[in-house]
């Protein structure tokens, strides 16, 4: 939440401690870290898993985190996106990076949707609404059986191998299954970092901050949350497209409420409104919850626990609370 | 009355007060003047209990107060007008009034209050029941002080009560303090209207950056032309 | 629409408003305590559902139903109040998220920790013997013991009122909401207002999960579906409103079985369409008021 | 006011007829005024009298309910606000409104960024470098540059009042509209920012909202009286000063 | 045996690596009963089979996983069992929708799955996998039976609750299948969203409409609460209310109250032990590894599915994927409830339906909640065709 606050820095006013370092480096510093993590998790399926939730927060963090909307209904945005994507495999027949565009497009499709209804509300009444029409959409896909297996969920997404400059790569392989997501992640973050880092990015901040203000000095808000939503939209698409490939399948629970509940809590554990925070988030998370679970069914309590002591304890998130104390 | 030694502040690292001593004797209207920033807002919010961290002593009517919550001292006959008004969002002008009386003693005089504090303030009797945020600049500004009178305090501190209020009724509202006075209410008050304050004040202290710099009678400084060039007249 | 009669859609409206009773005795507890507190209490469920198992508990060790009414929302009251003071005081003023993540992590705590002492099955809970069975309403028969909900409902809803309008507790609690720290320098000591709000809030809903029992049974994740919905209800009335969210649930309710009557499976989806719809129209709810909480 | 003479009478501003209402209440009824380019016209009256609500039409923040207002022989009755800012109107705000989390600086540079780049979401912003040099400049002339790195929040209320018309002055307003800039602003700073004014009359057009009387008596050009949601009278300082009606629901009887 | 050096015994763990077996079910939520009763009865499988010598000295072991009722989860899972923990098997499940999501994994890796929960879309062509079995009922065969059993005695006129998904609608379509035969009239299907919490507003229209019975297909906690609510509002006094499912769990928590008089069918219950002496061995052999207790309806399937891909193991004499699928294949057992044997073209286990009724007195333990009415035998007849499946026969 105060990362933003100094994100322009006059150039030569650096003080040189690492929080300045990993602020300018921080599109290579994430990947970096992306190409060791898969051997320091339990299992692939699960760095996997948290690449894609990290990229779903991330996206969610645009709104939530730097515009300040709190939103509840993120998991149409992410699941929209892996069911395109799913069904552009498995009833058009696409190849998997068309798939992935469609997913991408659906994001950023059902973000217009949702965002023009939506935002015109405010604080709770923006995350409520926003949770209500996401539940239509988790009606809709639903209810259309025939293209989305309904409860049964959309399966077959199966793509074993990925056809890249002539190359035949096996997708089936865990590790490079990995790489594979791994690097639309990157990129992900790279153009997230760039968005943050541009003119508009100052301009969302402003919006959060003051909106009153921000309209006199020559801002459309609305407009400014609208693009900012989809925007946002465009990332989490990118997530369940990414999801529905890793998996193969789309439960239809990839809309429920409780995946929009799941992003608020990832992208606060990490921290709202830094940038590696979401990330943070979603590796504590999903490893807590996975180590936790294979050592004892009682394993909510735990992670209850746990929950409880960082609100407690760490109140600017993991990552927020590294950042403040690198900052000093 | 009010008595504070040695009375230091801080925001988080910022050292904003330093070692401020001032008092306040019963019936007594006193001034705290000084340029923006030089640490006044926060010598009254000490004194109300509303800084985090704050050392040295704060007596009222022989009582410690700097370990009591606000609320508490606000029962020992403490009210307060913060600067930026602070009028509660989506109450109306009488429900801010009520808040006033709520923890007093006088709360079941309510009505007959209200209508009393109407009377001083005849702009407020007629918008009772608009939205208050809704109201002019000046309009709130007569609302955050009255909602303070209304409980009828010992002593009352006021944060720059005549901002954004119009000419007449900056003369009508310091004849109010005076007439408080003289029904036994204390002022403290903060005034970048100078002059004004110091024509109806007994004493005046200035703060500079954290630190009381001066301090003498109203007359003295009326008379100080140093004090003169630089608080005073626009 | 075969068997469509003028009765049926009566008796549907009354099963309405007796579902809709379970929805505002749950809403205006989530209600109070966001209106006052600005905390989203995502734990409001669990605190329904150990309603629901202390009354289980009284009444295996001897217990009757009666005394449950009476104890069951004093136990959970008081709980309410201790969570209150020991984890949610210290998060006051840093905005709605933090209360949520720990309301959140609560609501798991506590869920796990009824499986652990009482077990993941979910056991039944007999509706008190007086309440049996089902009363003619003119229209057609309709169980009793709902009858006796919405009466409940009702008198809690009275005594709520009451405390609220005769005291200037809600005045208190309007203000406190949006400017704690003036509120304080008016000589209200917030933080025990607070206390007294959280613990009133929980103990309607162990209040409404003792009352849902004999409905449904009980199993640990009983709060979980209703919590989504209440929410909806509070959200719908205007958060922070007692009489919006008596309103909204009833509202909820009849809409709920009006769309049973015609389409079933639709009646949940209902619910959401029906808040987005409010909101895209009336942004702040039915009763809200604009700005709060913005 | 050499420059004001220079464009004599050129009409930069000119409401006609406009009215606001809020429920049954009766703001502002039928002002119609013009306000020539480089002049500065002060806008008094009692609180409550609509001078605020009168600024919020004129720089887009409310739609009037009757009436229209014209801008540079354009009219813009009804556009939405941002449009305001755009083409040269900036606004301070009576009650501070500043963002508070951001620097002073930053709070500066984004009024300022507003005329260059709003969605451009690609291209860093560090590279627009001039703006942060302009912010600085800035932030220098209303007399925060120390306190540059600071959050707005943590500035006193008199800083925040002078970053508040830090900021109106970065959206480079053809027409600035100051509400009460001054308010709240001790004794000295009051006089800088009053020389401030009028040096930035100079290069545009200032509309003023201000209770000190002094102040408004010396630097105005024309000054309006607004009174009930009515304008009561207009005219140079001396003529207002001395007009019975305004002495008295206005100014009193002591000496201005 | 104590004697052995702790030196050959990380020879031989070295040389022989357990027989590993993944075992996805929801441990928590709200079938964590369920769950750990197919875990159980999993574990006596596995015990068994190595103290009988396991494969040439070769030991099992299984490897549990919360799926979490969650597709989702259950896909990751599997992942992590098949490329981390490099199981051999996959048995387990609870949901439909979670056996898809594992069938989908495991189908494109080339992974054996025993699934142990009902679905009729496993059996389908589009989902079949040559590698995947279902040793479970399917909701075709379940209502069958206890249609069978119902249309003829309590009545012609039929309503029917159904949850509103693919599992209720499958329960509707065997029940209206078999409905043809007794020229049954349905007077109408009222669907209900998953997990509904409140049926009185669907019950006064059911019960307007009249019927002599009322098919309830839906399972667990909607499955407990319409019943519950169904006995406040007093429909049972008029009509006969069948479940194509009732699960033993479901029966206790819901109370004998809720239950009563209601008939439905199951898999199996503990108490034919009277009829087949591989049901007395299966319960003798739980009730000593486990303090007494009964094994229930899923404890039952986490055993077969188990037992049943040992068994081909031990028959096969080998853990490779395709001498094990010929295996099961040609597996004929009786391991819990009487012969069965997987079809070839589907790998749908063909096995008795019990048709039961709950009970509320002459109760000889806790476990005794159901009186069986009758047994249908194991019949292709009674399954979808090959052909109907979409299988080239
Ligand atoms: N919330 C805050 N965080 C950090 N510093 C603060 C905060 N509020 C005030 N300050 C600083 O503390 C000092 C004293 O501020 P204070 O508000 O007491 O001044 P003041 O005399 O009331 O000024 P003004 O006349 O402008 O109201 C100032 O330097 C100010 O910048
Ligand atoms: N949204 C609103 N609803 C109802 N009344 C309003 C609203 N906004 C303003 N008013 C009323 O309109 C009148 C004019 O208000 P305005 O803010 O323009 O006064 P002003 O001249 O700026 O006064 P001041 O000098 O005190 O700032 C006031 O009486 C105010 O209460
Ligand atoms: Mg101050
Ligand atoms: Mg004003």
């Amino acid at each position: 939440m105060t990362e933003t606050t100094q994100s322009i820095k006059q150039p030569g006013a650096a003080t040189g401690s690492w929080y300045e370092f990993a602020t300018r480096h921080r599109a290579s510093i994430v990947a970096a870290v992306i190409l060791v993590f898969p051997l320091l998790m339990p299992f692939t399926a699960l760095a996997v898993n948290i690449l894609i939730y990290g990229l779903y927060a991330l996206g969610f963090n645009l709104v939530f985190g730097y515009l300040g909307l709190l939103s509840f209904g993120h998991a149409a945005l992410f699941g929209t996106g892996a069911y395109l994507c799913g069904i552009a495999i498995v009833h058009l027949g696409w190849p998997w990076y068309a798939a992935i565009a469609v997913g991408v497009g659906g994001g950023l499709l059902m973000a217009l949707l949702i965002g023009v209804l939506a935002i015109r509300t405010r604080g709770i009444y923006f995350a409520m609404v926003t949770m209500a029409l996401s539940q239509c959409v988790y009606y809709l896909f639903y209810q259309a059986v025939d293209l989305t297996g309904g409860e049964n969920g959309l399966r077959g997404i199966n793509v074993r191998n990925i056809d890249l400059f002539g190359l035949r790569i096996d997708f089936i392989n865990p590790m490079v299954r990995y790489y594979v997501i791994a690097a639309f992640v990157i990129a992900a973050f790279f153009v997230m970092s760039r968005i943050l880092a541009s003119p508009f990015g100052a301009v969302i901040e402003a919006v959060r901050e003051n909106e009153m203000r921000a309209r006199a000095s020559g801002y459309d808000v609305t407009l400014t949350r609208l693009l900012t939503f989809v925007l946002s939209g465009g990332f989490c698409g990118l997530a369940g497209a990414l999801q529905a490939l890793h998996l193969s399948i789309v439960p239809i629970e990839i809309l429920h409420y409780e995946t929009s509940g799941l992003v608020v809590m990832i992208a606060l554990l990490g921290g709202m409104g830094t940038f590696f925070g979401p990330m943070v988030g979603a590796a504590v998370f999903l490893v807590l919850e996975n180590v936790v679970s294979v050592w004892t069914v009682h394993w909510q309590l735990i992670v209850g626990a746990i929950f409880i002591a960082c609100v407690l304890f760490f109140p600017a998130g993991i990552w927020g609370t590294l950042i403040a104390r690198g900052r000093r | 009355m009010l008595q504070i030694s040695k009375l230091n502040a801080w925001y988080g690292a910022s050292h904003a007060l330093q070692d401020v001593s001032l008092e306040v004797s019963k019936g007594e209207i006193v001034c705290l003047i000084g340029r923006n920033g030089a640490g006044k807002t926060t010598t009254l919010k000490s004194i109300m209990g509303l800084m985090g961290r704050a050392r040295g002593s704060v007596t009222f009517k022989g009582e410690e107060l700097l370990r009591q919550p606000a609320h508490v001292r606000f029962a020992l006959g403490l009210a307060y007008v913060p600067e930026e008004r602070r009028i509660v969002q989506g109450l109306t002008v009488r429900e801010n009034l009520r808040l006033g009386l709520v923890a007093s003693k006088e709360k079941k005089r309510e009505a007959e209050l209200i209508d009393e504090i109407a009377a001083i303030f005849p702009r407020l009797a007629e918008r009772m029941d608009q939205e208050a945020v809704t109201m002019s600049g000046g309009e709130q500004q007569m609302l955050a002080i009255a909602r303070a009178m209304i409980a009828k305090p010992d002593l009352i501190m006021l944060d720059e009560p005549s901002e954004g209020i119009m000419p007449v009724l900056v003369d009508e509202m310091f004849e109010l303090f005076r007439s408080m006075k003289a029904q036994g209410t204390t002022v403290l008050l903060v005034e970048q209207n100078v002059e004004l304050a110091l024509g109806i004040a007994e004493r005046a202290y200035v703060l500079d950056h954290g630190a009381v710099v001066h301090q003498a009678s109203a007359q003295a400084l009326l008379a100080d032309d140093e004090i003169k060039e630089r608080y005073c007249s626009v | 629409m075969a068997g469509l009669s003028f009765d049926l859609i009566a008796l549907q409206l009354f099963a309405g408003l007796a579902l809709g009773a379970i929805y505002v005795l749950f809403a205006i507890g989530l209600s109070l305590i966001f209106g006052m507190l600005t905390v989203v209490n995502f734990a409001h469920g669990a605190f329904y559902m150990v309603g629901a198992y202390v009354g289980l508990y009284l009444i295996s060790i001897g217990g009757n139903f009666w005394i449950c009414l009476v104890a069951v929302p004093i136990a959970i009251g008081l709980f309410g109040l201790a969570v209150e003071r020991v984890l949610i005081r210290p998060l006051y003023g840093r905005g709605i998220d933090y209360p949520l993540l720990l309301t959140f992590g609560l609501s798991y705590v506590m869920v796990e920790c009824v499986r652990i002492a009482f077990g993941k099955t979910g056991y039944p809970f007999d509706t008190p013997e007086v309440l049996q069975g089902a009363v003619d309403i003119g229209v057609g028969y309709f169980p009793l013991y709902r009858l006796f909900v919405i009466g409940a409902t009702a008198v809690v809803l009275l005594a709520l009122w009451l405390f609220l309008e005769k005291t200037s507790f809600g005045l208190i609690i309007r203000a406190g909401a949006r400017d704690p720290q003036i509120v304080r320098v008016l000589g209200v000591d917030v933080s025990k207002v607070w206390l007294i709000v959280f613990g009133i809030g929980t103990a309607i809903a162990g209040f409404a999960g003792l009352l849902a029992a004999p409905l449904q049974g009980v199993i640990p994740e009983m709060g979980g579906t209703i919590l989504a919905e209440a929410f909806v209800v509070t959200v719908v009335g205007g958060m922070g409103s007692i009489g919006g969210a008596v309103l909204a649930g009833l509202l909820v309710g009849v809409v709920v079985s009006m769309t049973s009557l015609f389409a079933p499976e639709m009646a949940k989806v209902s619910i959401f369409a029906l808040m987005a719809i409010v909101l895209i129209v009336r942004p702040q709810g039915f009763f809200g008021r604009a700005g709060l909480m913005s | 006011m050499s420059a004001a003479e220079g464009h004599a009478r050129e009409i930069i501003l000119r409401t006609r007829g406009v009215g606001k209402t809020f429920g049954k209440f009766v703001a502002l009824n039928n002002i119609s005024a013009e306000f020539s380019r480089g002049a500065i016209t002060s806008i008094i009256g009692p609180n409550g009298a609509g001078k605020s609500t009168y600024f919020n039409l004129l720089c887009g923040a409310f739609r009037p309910t009757k009436g229209s207002v014209e801008f540079e022989g354009k009219d813009v009755t009804g556009l939405p606000q941002h449009r305001f800012a755009h083409m040269g109107i900036a606004k301070s705000f009576q009650i501070t409104s500043v963002f508070p989390q951001l620097t002073t600086r930053e709070n500066i540079r984004v009024g300022l960024q507003a005329l260059v780049s709003r969605y451009d979401i690609w291209r860093p912003r560090a590279r627009l470098t001039e703006l942060v040099e302009r912010a600085d400049d800035l932030l220098a002339l209303v007399g925060l540059w120390e306190s540059r790195e600071r959050a707005a929040k943590t500035l006193a209320h008199g800083e925040q009042r002078a970053l508040e018309i830090g900021m109106a002055l970065a959206s480079q307003p053809r027409l600035l509209l100051l509400d009460e800039p001054t308010a709240g602003m001790s004794p000295e700073e009051t006089r800088t920012m009053m020389d401030l004014i009028v040096k930035l009359a100079k290069e545009r057009t200032v509309i003023l909202v201000e209770h000190k009387m002094k102040l408004v008596l010396g630097i105005s050009d024309r000054i309006l009286v607004l009174h009930h949601g009515e304008l009561l009278a207009e005219g140079t300082p001396q003529e207002v000063r001395q007009n019975e009606a305004v002495k008295r629901v206005y100014l009193g009887q002591r000496e201005h | 045996a104590l004697a052995v050096s702790p030196f050959r015994i990380n020879l031989l763990q070295a040389e022989e690596a357990p027989i590993k077996i993944g075992f996805p079910v929801p441990l928590t939520g709200p079938y964590g009963a369920e769950a750990q009763d197919q875990v159980r009865a999993g574990q006596l499988a596995v015990a068994q089979f190595n103290d009988a010598g396991g494969l040439n000295g070769r030991k099992a072991e299984l490897v549990v996983r919360d799926d979490k009722l969650n597709p989702g989860e259950a896909a990751t899972r599997t992942l992590e069992l098949v490329e981390k923990e490099k199981v051999n098997f996959v048995v387990g499940s609870l949901s439909a929708a979670v056996q898809l999501a594992i069938n989908n994994v495991t189908k494109e890796r080339g992974v054996i799955f025993n699934s142990i929960s009902q679905s009729d879309a496993i059996n389908e062509a589009a989902d079949f996998s040559k590698y995947t079995f279902h040793e479970a009922l399917n909701p075709h065969m379940t209502s069958g039976a206890v249609g069978r059993y119902a249309f003829a005695k309590f009545g012609k006129k039929v309503a029917f609750l159904t949850a509103d998904y693919a599992y209720g609608h499958e329960m509707v379509r065997g029940f209206l299948e078999v409905g043809k035969e007794f020229n049954v009239e349905n007077l109408g299907d009222i669907r209900h969203p998953l997990g509904t919490t409140d049926f009185s507003t669907l019950l006064p229209r059911l019960q307007a409409l009249k019927p002599d019975i009322l098919c309830i297909s839906n399972f667990g906690r909607d499955q407990q609460i319409a019943l519950k609510q169904a006995t406040d509002f007093g429909i049972k006094k008029s009509i006969q209310i069948i479940a194509p499912l009732l699960s033993h769990a479901s029966r206790v928590a819901a109370g004998p109250q809720a239950f009563e008089g209601v008939v439905g069918g199951c898999s199996f219950y503990w108490g034919i032990e009277d009829k087949f002496a591989s049901t007395k061995a299966f319960n003798d052999a739980f009730r000593k590894m486990y303090d007494g207790k009964l094994p229930t309806d899923y404890g039952a399937l986490g055993y077969g599915g188990v037992r049943t891909v040992l068994e081909a193991v031990k028959g096969a004499g080998s853990v490779e994927t395709d001498k094990v699928v010929a295996a099961l294949e040609a597996l004929k057992y009786d391991d819990y409830k009487g012969p069965q044997y997987y079809r070839k073209c589907d790998h749908q286990s063909v096995q008795s339906v019990l048709v039961i009724k709950s009970k509320s007195k002459d109760m000889r333990n806790e476990s005794d909640v159901f009186e069986v009415l009758s047994t249908e035998e194991p019949n292709e007849k009674y399954l979808r065709t090959c052909e109907a499946l979409g299988h080239k026969s």
